[in-house]
């Protein structure tokens, strides 16, 4: 009966805990801006989004220096080959756990630049990614939306339990699930 | 005291539960103020809490080749010290602690935080926060003897090394910011110094040294450091408000214990907010200085300034005793 | 010291940010956004496909009648865009003889899938 | 438009030059056709080009290199000096290098940005300078093999050769 | 004292793009410097060779986000010439508009980074407030807030109706006024004084020596400005000055991109009051005869030059591309030795580096005055006798 009532007060605690926990990651992501070889165009955006017009500390956003504090890393431009090991190793360095948003045409696949010699495929072939953000450049409000778009899904992801959802297809679950 | 009253002294009110929310009350009221001036909306009220919880859940990485141990340790050994150096400062009435020499202990337990910086830009291992760590200790040898002369002028004038005696010596008399304008200001200037907030933030200046000591912090270790100097900036201001503009004692009695506590803890809330408020527009209002700039300007400038506060102070003394 | 007038003046002043999603920013007429494609007036010319800078208008089968000012014409095939990694230039929509495809004013294009598509 | 060459300000110039002189001081006879506007072409075989970008810098106050440009034309590489100075003509001066022996002298003594430019160029079309004091790889990346020149027109990246990158997929 | 290595960047707060610095510090002070700039290289001017002209310019519009007007003009106006086109006045106005409107966001997006370097945030927001103004009539009249799109071989691909005219028109005196409170504030603040002047300074020699371009050179004194030069587009029928400093520091720095602001507002007022009637494209034949021609272009950060060679067909043969920052970067290696630390990040703004198109290396060797002297042998020796020196002590 004791370690009935325990587990259930450890059980309402976690519960408690775990919401305060996703509430306070949805509430501060912090994150850091690595440019892997793009134009300048989005870092401009992304740097524009913290001034007065669009002032993203409204959702406790704050960009980073170093990857070590940032929840969220975003990768502007196609990667160029010289870019690409860097932008391994500054996703090495970021606690778990990371996110990675993928910003305009080139994050998404080289945008103009695809099919250069020196440019790789996608930032998805270098480290993975978990929201694209469309535009050449996107406006600061796309940015924003776009942050949004990976704050729901990283409230998904807590519900889950990580991000192992997302990779399993669906069929994989639903038989899981029945049986 | 009541031995109970005195367990809810230090861990409720107004001792660390209270510090705690107030302190990061407090960093709400900076940022904010500061995005109000920047023409922004700035963050919104618990979005320090966010931040600290959000820190505390992370990951904690080791950099290859640190001393583990010691990485945890020393974040905890910052925000103790500063959590001590608080349950001296007078919040309603004095404090029940303190005793006779306290001013020096708080100056001291102040001190650690930097000292800390500088031992995790040791410890890190990482360029940037070596550079960084010997900036804070750089920056500390500098600003530390005016700041200390300044605070410690009060002392000499009220005749006590007692924090509540200095308010209680200035609830009879002038308050000390108007006694000794010039050490008012330079407590502010070092206030701001100790804080490492613009123009001192030389050891974590962001496009230099990418976060200084703090480069290499994760997880716990950064919310616990993070919020060491947060409480820093209480205490900080706390004593500053105790100091010079008569703490949260009021002038004259209001009859009823109960009330004089309320009104003397407004007073704290007030005054350390309008201290803040200086701090913030300080911070608004310049740039980052260099490292030899603040050397000459510290030396130069501010301790030739206390010094002659301190010599006015002094004859001031000398006057006063002789009448 | 205008400056610290400047910054107090700032405190009591409503802030110069738009609150994005509840208020939202003009966006102009002439706006280059996300890509658009009628399909019933594609001619399946492929101009768009080979005048795109960054290749992500991809041709695909696709039989089909269809009429262009009063004439009936099958085309074979029509265009498929990968939307995020469209750049916005407006070439195609330049290039386009029938008016098919064309840069709308809505902005917001994110998605965790980076094949999105546009038929 | 074509006197507006001789408008320049008199910057660090100790005299006018005039464009007619120019003319007639680096190519051969007055060929009208070499001049375009304010600018002013010539070609220079390769063993003299040292020598006359030094004399443009010293007798006629060409004291900017504006660029360093170069063309694969198959059997040669065209370099092209583009060369300004305070009465602002623009004086090119144009050298073939054969493709088998690439080489041409480094200017970095006489045009210390020329010390970039001619590493780039090194990199990318693989022409050698001889005298630079530093001709090492400047743009491509560190594991980008050696002796490929992607400006070179015959050049093609080899499907199975590593061009640099990330080796392992996550 | 202790010497370290200071490795800067890539990935860097002070710095949007990457760049590697390898700064070798005596303490506080730079005694020698290593810099790779090349991490943005993607390999355009391979791929110019093998686009027609017409997709062409999209993609190097993309060679730098801030400057991408810059690089689509200097590119069609080198086709225009090997084509002889005559573009219509109209359009010429346009692509000047565009063209100084570009260089108002530039030189406004510049101010704030410098005093983001400097950590004065304060001016740095203030700034990009006033620089939406600049970016709202550039998203009304080209569509997009940072490539413009706006070129094509033969003109210019929008108009200026007189709507957007008027409108443009009624934002440009708050956009002055706030210029005219940046001189005031920058004369007066402390810290950006102490932080500016004397900072990385250039004399008008050095200045010629290496090769430097746009406000750079201009504020070593030297009068250096392709847009009165060698006069393109609308410039010789505008009025407007030369903005010159004889400063050489990060403050004379400062104090031209100020007056250019003014110079560029004035530009932009006249060129949309006296916006002439018209076409604004002229048909372009498809391909280019075989030819060549040097296009320059004064962009926000300086002189910038297009090599076009054309074979007669409707794509280039090469396109040899020289940015301005190229050409400013010895006179920052140069600079940087025996400044202080702390000054690297304002020292590399304030020549207001566009990385993205520049892909070089310097080695600097500090006993030395003239760069690129050390090699990388020298280096690696010189490494290991700091780590020798550091492990004795």
């Amino acid at each position: 009966m004791i370690s009935e009532n325990r587990s259930l007060s450890i059980m309402i605690n976690r519960g408690l805990s775990q919401r305060l926990a996703s509430w306070a990651r949805v509430k501060s992501p912090w994150i850091t801006i690595f440019n892997s070889g793009a134009c300048n165009a989005c870092d401009i955006e992304v740097i524009a989004c913290l001034t007065p017009r669009f002032d993203v500390e409204r959702f406790g956003i704050l960009v980073k220096g170093t990857p070590r504090h940032a929840d969220i890393l975003v990768v502007t431009g196609p990667v160029t080959k010289k870019q690409a090991s860097r932008l391994r190793r500054i996703w090495e360095q970021m606690p778990e756990p990371k996110y990675v948003i993928a910003m305009g045409a080139c994050g998404a696949g080289g945008g103009v630049f695809r099919g250069l010699y020196h440019v790789m495929e996608s930032v998805s072939s270098v480290i993975p990614v978990d929201v694209y953000i469309g535009g050449c450049p996107p406006r600061p409000d796309e940015i924003i939306s776009g942050v949004v778009t990976c704050l729901n899904l990283l409230k998904e992801d807590l519900d889950h339990g990580g991000k192992a959802w997302r990779t399993t297809p669906a069929s994989a679950q639903a038989t899981e699930e029945t049986v | 005291m009541d031995p109970l009253l005195l367990v809810l002294y230090i861990l409720l009110f107004p001792g660390i539960l209270f510090l705690l929310v107030y302190a990061l009350f407090l960093e709400y009221v900076d940022r904010k103020i500061l995005a109000r001036m920047q023409n922004r909306v700035g963050p919104p009220l618990l979005q320090p809490l966010a931040d600290l919880v959000k820190m505390l859940g992370k990951e904690v990485i080791d950099p290859r080749g640190v001393d583990r141990g010691a990485f945890d340790a020393a974040p905890l050994l910052a925000f103790a010290s500063v959590v001590t150096a608080f349950l001296y400062i007078p919040v309603v009435g004095t404090s029940p602690l303190s005793f006779e020499g306290d001013l020096v202990l708080v100056l001291y337990l102040l001190t650690i935080p930097t000292v800390i910086l500088f031992l995790m830009g040791w410890l890190s291992r990482n360029v940037y926060s070596t550079v960084g760590g010997v900036r804070a200790v750089t920056q500390l040898f500098i600003y530390e003897v005016p700041f200390f002369l300044a605070l410690l002028l009060p002392a000499m004038m009220a005749g006590s090394w007692n924090i509540s005696t200095i308010v209680q010596w200035q609830q009879g008399h002038l308050w000390f910011a108007v006694l000794q304008p010039i050490g008012f200001v330079i407590a502010i200037i070092g206030l701001q110094a100790k804080l490492e907030r613009t123009p001192f933030d030389i050891p974590e200046a962001e496009t230099e040294i990418v976060a200084g000591p703090w480069t290499e912090l994760t997880g716990r270790r950064l919310a616990v450091l993070h919020l060491a100097m947060d409480i820093s900036l209480v205490v900080g201001s706390g004593l500053v408000a105790a100091l010079f503009l008569g703490g949260p004692l009021l002038p004259w009695d209001l009859g009823n214990a109960w009330l004089n506590g309320v009104a003397g803890f407004l007073l704290f809330l007030v005054k350390t907010l309008a201290i803040l408020l200086v701090l913030v527009t300080f911070k608004a209002a310049t740039g980052r200085i260099r490292i030899d700039q603040l050397n000459d300007i510290g030396w130069k400038y501010i301790a030739g300034a206390a010094l002659i506060q301190a010599a006015g102070v002094l004859i001031l003394s000398a006057w006063w005793v002789s009448t | 010291m205008s400056l610290l007038g400047d910054l107090i003046s700032n405190l009591f002043r409503k802030p110069g940010t738009v609150l994005f999603p509840a208020e939202n920013l003009p966006v102009p007429e002439c706006f280059r956004g996300r890509i658009r494609i009628t399909e019933d007036k594609c001619i399946g010319c492929s101009r768009c496909a080979l005048v795109c800078p960054s290749q992500c208008i991809l041709m695909v089968p696709d039989q089909k009648e269809i009429e262009v000012k009063g004439r009936k014409i099958t085309r074979k095939k029509r265009p498929r865009v990968k939307v995020l990694r469209c750049i916005r230039c407006g070439l195609c929509e330049d290039a386009c003889p029938s008016e098919a495809i064309h840069l709308t004013r809505e902005f917001s294009v994110s998605g965790t899938v980076c094949e999105t598509e546009e038929m | 438009m074509e006197n507006h060459a001789g408008v320049g300000t008199g910057d660090g110039g100790n005299r006018m030059t005039t464009i007619q002189e120019v003319q007639q001081a680096f190519t051969t006879g007055s060929d009208a056709a070499c001049i375009v506007r304010n600018r002013v072409e010539a070609a220079v075989p390769p063993a003299r080009i040292r020598g006359e970008v030094a004399r443009a810098r010293k007798d006629f106050g060409f004291d900017h290199l504006i660029q360093i440009s170069v063309t694969d034309l198959g059997a040669t590489f065209q370099l092209i000096y583009h060369l300004t100075g305070p009465h602002r003509i623009v004086l090119s001066l144009a050298v073939d290098v054969p493709r088998e022996k690439p080489e041409a002298p480094s200017m970095h003594d006489i045009h210390p940005p020329a010390g970039i430019y001619e590493r780039q160029i090194h990199d990318l079309m693989g022409v050698v300078f001889t005298g630079h004091p530093n001709l090492k790889r400047i743009i491509l990346n560190e594991d980008w093999p050696q002796n490929e020149f992607p400006l070179r027109k015959d050049w093609k990246p080899e499907p199975d050769r590593y061009y640099g990158g990330v080796r392992e997929v996550l | 004292m202790a010497r370290v290595i200071v490795p800067v960047g890539p990935q860097h707060p002070a710095l949007k793009e990457p760049v590697n610095f390898r700064i070798i510090a005596e303490g506080e002070t730079i005694v020698g410097l290593e810099l790779d700039v090349s991490y943005n290289h993607r390999g355009i001017e391979k791929a110019a060779e093998q686009r027609d002209f017409t997709r062409v310019v999209p993609l190097l519009e993309r060679i730098c986000g801030i400057c991408s007007h810059s690089h689509g003009t200097a590119f069609v106006k080198g086709i225009e010439e090997i084509m002889a086109i005559a573009v219509p006045p109209r359009a010429e106005y346009i692509r000047t508009i565009i063209a100084e409107l570009e260089r108002i966001h530039s030189h406004l997006l510049w101010l704030g980074v410098a005093a983001h370097e400097i950590g004065w945030n304060t001016l740095f927001m203030w700034t990009w407030r006033d620089r939406e103004a600049v970016q709202d009539i550039l998203e009304e009249i080209s569509g997009n807030r940072v490539n413009y799109g706006m070129n094509i071989v033969g003109g210019v691909r929008r108009d200026i109706t007189p709507e957007l005219n008027k409108a443009a028109l009624d934002r440009l005196p708050a956009l002055e006024a706030q210029i005219a409170g940046y001189v005031e504030l920058l004369k007066k603040q402390e810290t950006v004084l102490l932080r500016f002047q004397g900072v990385g300074r250039l004399t008008r020699e050095q200045a010629l020596t290496y090769g430097t371009v746009g406000p750079t050179a201009r504020s070593s004194g030297v009068e250096y400005d392709i847009r009165r030069d060698d006069p393109y587009c609308a410039y010789a029928e505008v009025p407007w000055d030369v903005v010159t400093d004889t400063h050489g520091d990060v403050y004379g720095k400062t104090i031209v991109r100020i007056g250019e602001l003014r110079e560029s507002v004035r530009i932009v007022r006249y060129c949309l009051e006296h916006l002439p009637e018209g076409d604004i494209t002229v048909k372009a034949p498809r391909n280019a005869p075989t030819g060549h021609a040097l296009s320059r272009y004064e962009a926000p950060r300086g002189e910038l030059s297009h090599y076009i060679r054309t074979n007669g067909t409707d794509k280039a043969d090469r396109l040899d591309v020289r940015t301005p920052t190229l050409a400013n970067w010895t006179s920052v290696a140069a600079s940087l030795v025996n400044q202080n630390l702390a000054d690297i990040p304002v020292i590399i703004a304030a020549i207001d580096p566009c990385l993205s198109c520049t892909s070089r290396l310097t080695v600097l060797n500090p006993q030395r005055t003239s760069s690129t002297e050390m090699t990388w042998e020298d280096l690696r020796r010189r490494a290991r006798e700091l780590n020798r020196e550091r492990e004795r002590c």
